[in-house]
């Protein structure tokens, strides 16, 4: 299943809000921040993308991703967004 | 029930203990999970844990959930992480469980914190003394 | 350290959390055992505790050494049980242990439970409410 | 090993205390007794002695016993004992 723009054939853009915690925090100094990027997108690209706009790349490795509060499980999976969804950047946990 | 809570003051203990005890349960099992003094060799001052609120409180449901699909027998089940900063010695993490007979609250408790660990969006810092750079610390065990 | 008691009045467990807590742990571990307020749908009143004081001393001794000889790391460890009559809901015993990481307190703590219901001569006498005779029990699991 | 006396080639006779706990306590309506037993007795014919003398015959294949503090692992093991010895007679356990 595929979005797209029925007049330009190009995949639907979308505003989601993306949140930063402990390390991310501190290297893209911000907590959150509206981020356009497509409706689907394959779930490595979409953090490949934000790790290079919010200068994550030391750490790009140890990183995943959650989804309107759910982890995403797979970076290979594609994922589908709608304007106003939360996506979470999550580095190494150390709660406990 | 469950008692899921992230916590920005001292967490009672002997409150969590209260909560969880019921007539019917022959065994209450808590882990409490302090803050260290050193880390390979540095002082530890202080912690700050911060924490996905609104996910970490769903992780910590779904553990709940969890337990209570492996141990049905579980009376009451409780989960309270401290946030913000944790001075030393002071509990960072309470996890108790309570249930007819042993076996059940012991191993939830134990299933719960690795859980907590492993999938809970809560991360601490550790501050330490002198001038060693603080450090967002990994989770491994 | 070690602290093994058995005691005539009821247990007070802050203060026992509170004995094992110290700055090199990470992880204290708690079990309570309760009396439970049924058994097989007749309700009890109350139970009543013996020993054989001297010989359990001895193996509540014996299974800290035993526990120190699995997990070496572990710090401080605690083993109380009430001796005489305990109201319903009231902690018959209280087992724990603190450790810097939170694999040996947890495991000691449910093999010290093990073993004292296994080898530490204690008996335990259910009164029924009705005219149901009292029973001694026997430790099966 | 055995115990004799030199002159009658008997074995030696001991007092021991005997210990009554719970059920056993209850059954024999005792809490301590001293008992004259062979300085050297299998243990389950200590036990059967025991038994015999404080009414505990109903109760019997669920004892075991202590002495001096220490459980008798095995009741086919031969005891040696010595006046003023504690025996304890164990019903099963219900600690916890």
């Amino acid at each position: 299943m595929v979005f797209v723009n029925m007049n330009t054939s190009r995949p639907v853009s979308v505003d989601i809000h993306v949140l930063f915690f402990a390390k991310c925090r501190e290297l893209s100094q911000t907590t959150r921040s509206v981020f356009t990027v497509p409706s689907e997108i394959r779930a490595s690209d979409l953090l490949d993308k934000i790790v290079i706009q919010f200068g994550l790349t030391t750490i790009r490795h140890n990183l995943i991703i959650a989804h309107n509060e759910s982890f995403v499980e797979n970076l290979n999976d594609s994922i589908f967004l709608k304007d106003g969804d939360e996506l979470a950047v999550i580095p190494p946990l150390s709660g406990g | 029930m469950n008692h899921i809570k992230l916590i920005d003051c001292p967490i009672d203990v002997t409150y969590a203990i209260n909560l969880i005890s019921d007539p019917s349960c022959g065994a209450s099992s808590i882990f409490i999970g302090t803050t260290r003094d050193s880390f390979q060799g540095k002082k530890v001052v202080s912690l700050a844990y911060e924490a996905y609120e609104n996910m970490a409180l769903k992780e910590m449901d779904k553990i709940c959930s969890d337990l209570r699909a492996t141990w049905p027998d579980l009376k009451h089940i409780l989960i309270y992480h401290r946030l913000g900063t944790v001075p030393e010695n002071e509990a960072s993490v309470v996890i108790a469980a309570s249930a007819p007979h042993r076996s059940a609250a012991l191993k939830a408790v134990t299933f719960a914190i690795d859980q907590l660990k492993s999938r809970v969006p809560i991360w601490k810092k550790e501050i330490y003394e002198g001038n060693h750079d603080a450090e967002w610390k990994e989770n491994s065990e």
